[in-house]
């Protein structure tokens, strides 16, 4: 009796060899400006530019959209996305910028679409040609996301959509938004129903976009105003009344498995935890840094608190290698509905940790020449909430896995 | 000495922290202030420091640069349990002014033995703001800790990194380093030789600036070289207490936003302060603001009546108030949702003001340390 | 203007004086068996003679219901009991027995007896001569208290109870309880009545006391089983149909106000934290433990996590000297109601520390002469969740804080 | 060697644990459990040490002693993946039994070059019982820690402490030291010399001895003197993945049981579940174990095919499984209420297993200063 080593398929074998070929000769030269720290944070033109350039170049080469069929612009393989994912973070290249795409709308299409919408929307979302951006959240329907208001009015073959929907990240560069409307006053959630818009053509047409400021001062998300503004039917994803089942879709994406198809986003922590913003960085950080005259890095106590961070790291990247373990995996959802909930507390609780590293320098903006690691940390810690805060706070993730995974009443 | 009860918090300390309450409340609610600080989000606004004259003209005309100040050189001579009162109200209010560097460089001045530091507590006591510069480039505020040395010819030479306000005050107190020791001396602002190099920081109630000082020969000597330890070692009490009673008020200002926020925000339903998930963070936030303002009153009685247990007590305040204030910060967002998350909602102004103090004069770790050091002994002092 | 320095009243201070001379001279001496931590562990009548001579002897000096009128057996003094708690603790006393009673049955006579009840119970309550306890808690009525289901049936001059009591300290020793009981089941709140009853007198008569065994192995509460028992009308407590509010001032003296009239129980956090579950405790343990080939004392990540608990101790006790300066209060509650939570807390977080000190040698039990500290911090460990469950749940707590201080939404 | 993705957990493996759980579902059923360990409350239980040989004999006669002993010895030589999925069912179990005793010895042995050790894995697994005697009085299990001395004349002499299941086990293996370093012996325990202490202790489902060895001559030498520390350091990341193993295990049923309490106790007219100050815990507790059982099989894994990571992952999973067996435990019993403070309800029993594992071969915190050396650098190395 010996230890079976599983190991690729040769499908997959080929894809990886496939991967670190092209990987290993094609990542983009590291441009003159400041990159983002992630898809949320995208602000200028130059940085969307860059992005989607790279996103572009590696769809040319099999590397995004590895799962779907050819027909949508998809690579026809299976189960080859994760070993792109983790090639490319390998690898140390940008993530890409089309994450509400890849994440969400790609998945939602695919599985609620139409064989027509599937073939029109899928291949220039892959190659980043089209931004997508996700009008679900209002400002009455935030974690209480059943109660959209946002009302599309049924008119002949079309229909007039007028609200309010906001924390709508990409959408000044978005072509395509996915949609929840409410399009039955009377039902909650069979009242609602699940568009692709156009809303970059829609602006000055019944669209209107804000951009809002975070309370880093900078832009990354925006406000959109609906008025009087018509979609044609064709571009409603299944039928009236089934919104709130193909949000689910989208949501189930969006919370977990998201990184299944799509390089994980917020930072980036791998498998190998190489990226700027993992804990590993707090390492070298607490090296440069200094408390009570020595290295920070000399300090039992932070010493503890960085090896703390990680360990969860680590258990972060081998949960996602476990979910694809069906003998060690109880309950299908129990592992992906994790996935953000773990994933922004340990950004967080990275960020801040880097913060008290820091000491008296974790008070200066990143445009201070002195702020150490380019006064990322600070910045990053009030991004963090974003990220714990968006796509259903954490208080409602618990309460979802609580409730399908481990069978508790319903606290709603 | 004896140890009232009551922490010495009279009715005068009363009147004292009503009058701030009300006067902040008229001329620095939060609107107001978030017009104030939070005009622009470009970069440029973190180098900037914006503040109100007019409303410090009105601090300086009520006496508040006086209430710390002795006596004997001018002053109203309150003890540390009334002026805790008004920084836990600075504090509340966010206010942007020079008031809470200059009540610390008033007891750093107090605890110095020499003429020069008496005149300058008079010029404090009629409005002379002073900010104190004494932390070093690696961030430590420990009392031989300095970039500045006096040369052989007397004139200050070096930097002072991390100066509180300094864009807003009239003078400094430097530590500076000579083969003697640490003294303290007197420098104004615009006397020959001081560069004020402003940093950018993201706490938009505050200015901050590191100090470049060229042969400046006109510094008064407040403290002779080799007493400069002894001096700050003494106020240190007095300098910790200050900021976290200013922690503390205003952390009690963001559980009181977030509480209400909580009362009124419906989701699923209902005012999402039913939702334990809200709520019992909130009594969290409650009962570390609690711990940490009893902390504070103990503090400052503490350094009023009993002070042999003022550097222990005052540890414990400022460790306890980091830690609450970093943790109410962080709950204050979350719970908010989205709109804490924005530049438009008030509580970013508050989030980070919190994130200053808390390293300001030691985080609560240092603070820790240092309490184990004399609560347990020296590492290696155990057989 | 110069700092006031308020200090005790001229009868404070003379009774302060009183405190400290006869605690000088009369403290008991050690006993030969081992000392309960607390009341709620008493076990054996040895240990509660002991107790209770030594809250004799101090109620006989004044140190015990001093703040009660002279003719219920008080000492007729004002706002002194909490000096002689100081000074009981300074002294090292041990601590008082009856705590049930005079924590919570006495204030609740105090405000809801008659003017017979109060002169017939409170003075052998104060000198320890009757023992009570407390018959709230049932099996389906933990932390949802209002759904208490003993039934007690109106018959004449006299009411007949049936039910089930559970979590009943002290019962095996008690002379008394307090009991609250349903006389109405179509109402909930405005459905229960209070009673005193005297239940060892009962025993036999339609009350049987059933010993629960706790996790540590030892006993220290009961199950109280009613069938037909009759209580005398003039032992009810308040009107029919008040029991609720009867049981809100029990249970506000139970929660915060209780260290107010009695010695602080659970195991003696002082002002000055000398006891020996105090934090204090971990420091000496420290210095006799290793860890890594070195004192654990010397471990800067245990010396923080101790000092965070010395200063967690002296907070609580600044919490109760700045809960009496109105002027440093926003709400009258909002102090008293963390009372028990932070205890609570306190104590376990103490004893968890303790046990991590101790390393492989918190293992051991109680009864091993290797066990350092005689065993007590892993005993005490178990032990503090009787108290963070007892007298409404840590959980309800929080309710009850939020509620009523911060006014949030009835979670319930 | 290549990374299998899947841990390696074959369907051997999968049998394995499939087979454990049933086994110790009928024959160690939490109801039959407490019968068994906790019939008694008194205090002279703690030195009992309660067990059930005829399950022990079912287990080995399932052959579960061989399945770690390499082929060669006359072992089913499984990978430490499918132990650990064996380690995860003794835990939710809470079974009493030297297995896990001697799944560590037997790792120690297997590092072992000598022909006494092959000798000792071929009577293992055949069914021989054996602990590792390697704690010091400190309790420190570091290599050269310990107790026993080999004297002149090559007789053990001294104390081992905390041996784990010593009053179940026909043999110890026990770890001395001579001037020429630490060796391996093995010693039966009914070998003239040998006194066994039982220690009382809180665990009700194993028993801890210390051994006594007075003038014990015919001990057999595993790993010679000098030896010892690489045998040592070459078993320690299996024995930390099986104990961690165990504790996940333990932690499930822990979690799976106070759900289930929470699905069906019913307060202010509710399922407690629907509370979010319950649900929410147990939310975190799921967190934590799922985090602790992928750094498991991560670590199980790593020993079986990538070497050079075997101890950092294992560390990691000893830390993480000792941090979730605290937590758990903690909540396990809060939120089970006053029932869950009982010695009649049956958490109290996962609850003390599971304090006995956490400190077992070094708690979270002593894992997380030996990753910080490896991760970090030791203290004083950088500039």
């Amino acid at each position: 009796m010996t230890t079976s080593a599983q190991s690729d398929s040769n499908e997959q074998a080929a894809f990886r060899a496939h991967c670190k070929a092209w990987l290993a000769g094609n990542l983009p030269p590291r441009p003159s400006f400041r990159l983002p720290l992630g898809p949320l944070e995208i602000a200028t033109v130059e940085q969307l530019e860059y992005l989607c350039d790279w996103q572009k170049a590696a769809h040319a080469a099999g590397l995004v959209g590895c799962d779907y069929p050819r027909e949508y612009g998809g690579g026809g393989l299976r189960d080859c996305q994760w070993i792109a994912n983790h090639e490319l973070k390998a690898a140390g290249a940008p993530f890409f910028p089309n994450i509400v795409g890849l994440g969400m709308a790609a998945p939602t299409i695919f599985h609620h679409g139409t064989e027509a919408q599937k073939r029109r929307l899928l291949p220039p979302l892959f190659s980043a040609e089209e931004i997508w951006c996700q009008g679900f959240s209002e400002p009455g329907a935030g974690s209480d996301l059943a109660n959209v208001q946002a009302y599309a009015q049924r008119d002949g073959e079309r229909w007039i959509v007028n609200g309010h929907k906001v924390w709508t990240t990409l959408a000044h560069f978005a072509t395509w938004m996915i949609l929840l409307c409410r399009t039955d006053r009377a039902r909650k959630y069979e009242g609602m129903t699940y568009f692709v818009a156009p809303i970059r053509d829609g602006v000055g047409h019944g669209v209107a976009i804000r951009p809002l400021v975070k309370m880093t001062g900078e832009l990354g998300f925006n406000e959109v105003f609906f008025e009087d503004y018509p979609i044609a039917d064709d571009l409603r994803l299944d039928e009236p009344g089934r919104g709130w089942a193909v949000a689910m879709t989208t949501l189930l994406h969006e919370r977990g498995a998201g990184p299944l198809v799509t390089p994980s986003s917020g930072g980036g922590v791998g498998d190998d935890g190489e990226t700027t913003l993992g804990a590993a960085g707090l390492v070298e950080l607490a090296k440069r840094s200094y408390r009570h005259g020595k290295p920070a890095s000399d300090d039992p106590r932070l010493r503890d608190a960085i090896v703390q961070l990680l360990i969860r790291q680590r258990a972060f990247a081998q949960n996602e290698r476990r979910a694809a373990v069906p003998a060690l995996v109880d309950h299908p959802l129990r592992l992906p509905l994790q996935h953000k909930l773990t994933l922004s507390e340990l950004l967080q609780d990275t960020a801040r940790l880097a913060c008290e590293i820091e000491g008296m320098a974790a008070t200066l903006h990143q445009t201070d020449p002195n702020a150490p690691a380019g006064g990322r940390w600070p910045h990053a810690y009030m991004n963090s909430y974003g990220f714990t805060i968006a796509a259903g706070s954490n208080e409602v993730q618990r309460n979802i896995l609580g409730e399908r995974v481990l069978n508790l009443a319903k606290s709603k | 000495m004896t140890r009232p009860h009551d922490f010495g918090f009279d009715e005068t300390a009363q009147i004292l922290k009503d009058t701030a309450r009300r006067l902040l409340q008229d001329h620095c609610a939060p609107e107001a202030l978030h017009r104030l600080v939070a005009v622009s989000s470009e970069p440029a606004r973190a180098t900037e420091g914006v503040w109100d004259p007019s409303l410090w003209r009105k601090m300086v005309d009520l006496g508040w640069t006086a209430v710390a100040v002795p006596e004997h050189a001018g002053g109203f001579g309150m003890g540390l349990v009334a002026i805790a009162g008004l920084a836990e109200e600075l504090g509340r209010a966010a206010v942007p002014s020079p008031l809470i560097a200059t009540l610390c460089a008033t007891y750093v001045a107090a605890a110095c033995d020499s003429e020069a530091a008496r005149q300058l507590l008079r010029r404090i006591a009629s409005g002379l703001s002073v900010s104190l510069a004494g932390i070093d480039r690696r961030g430590s505020w420990e009392p031989e800790d300095t970039d500045v040395v006096v040369d052989e010819a007397g004139a200050l030479q070096g930097t002072a990194w991390f100066v509180q306000d300094a864009g807003k005050v009239g003078a400094l107190l430097v530590k500076a380093k000579s083969p003697r020791g640490v003294g303290l001396y007197l420098v104004e602002v615009d006397a020959p030789g001081v560069t004020m190099v402003p940093d950018a920081i993201l706490d938009l109630t505050r200015d901050q600036a590191h100090v470049e000082l060229r042969d400046v020969r006109d510094a008064q000597v407040l403290a002779e070289p080799g007493d400069g330890a002894r001096v700050l070692v003494a106020a240190e009490p007095a300098l910790l207490t200050i900021v976290a009673a200013d922690m503390v008020g205003a952390a009690e200002w963001q559980l009181q936003t977030t509480a209400e926020y909580a009362r009124t925000r419906v989701q699923f339903e209902r005012p999402i302060g039913f939702f334990q998930a809200v709520k019992h963070p909130l009594v969290d936030m409650m009962v570390q603001i609690d711990a940490a303002r009893s902390l504070v009153y103990d503090a400052a009685c503490a350094f009023d009546h009993e002070p042999a247990a003022a550097e222990m007590c005052a540890r414990m305040a400022k460790a306890a108030a980091s830690d609450a204030a970093a943790d109410v910060s962080g709950r204050s967002v979350q719970l908010h949702g989205g709109i804490g998350f924005t530049w438009e909602c008030f509580i970013h102004i508050w989030f980070k003001r919190q994130k200053h103090n808390e390293v300001l004069f030691g985080d609560a770790a240092y603070q820790r340390a240092r309490l184990a050091d004399r609560l347990i002994g020296r590492i290696g002092e155990t057989a």
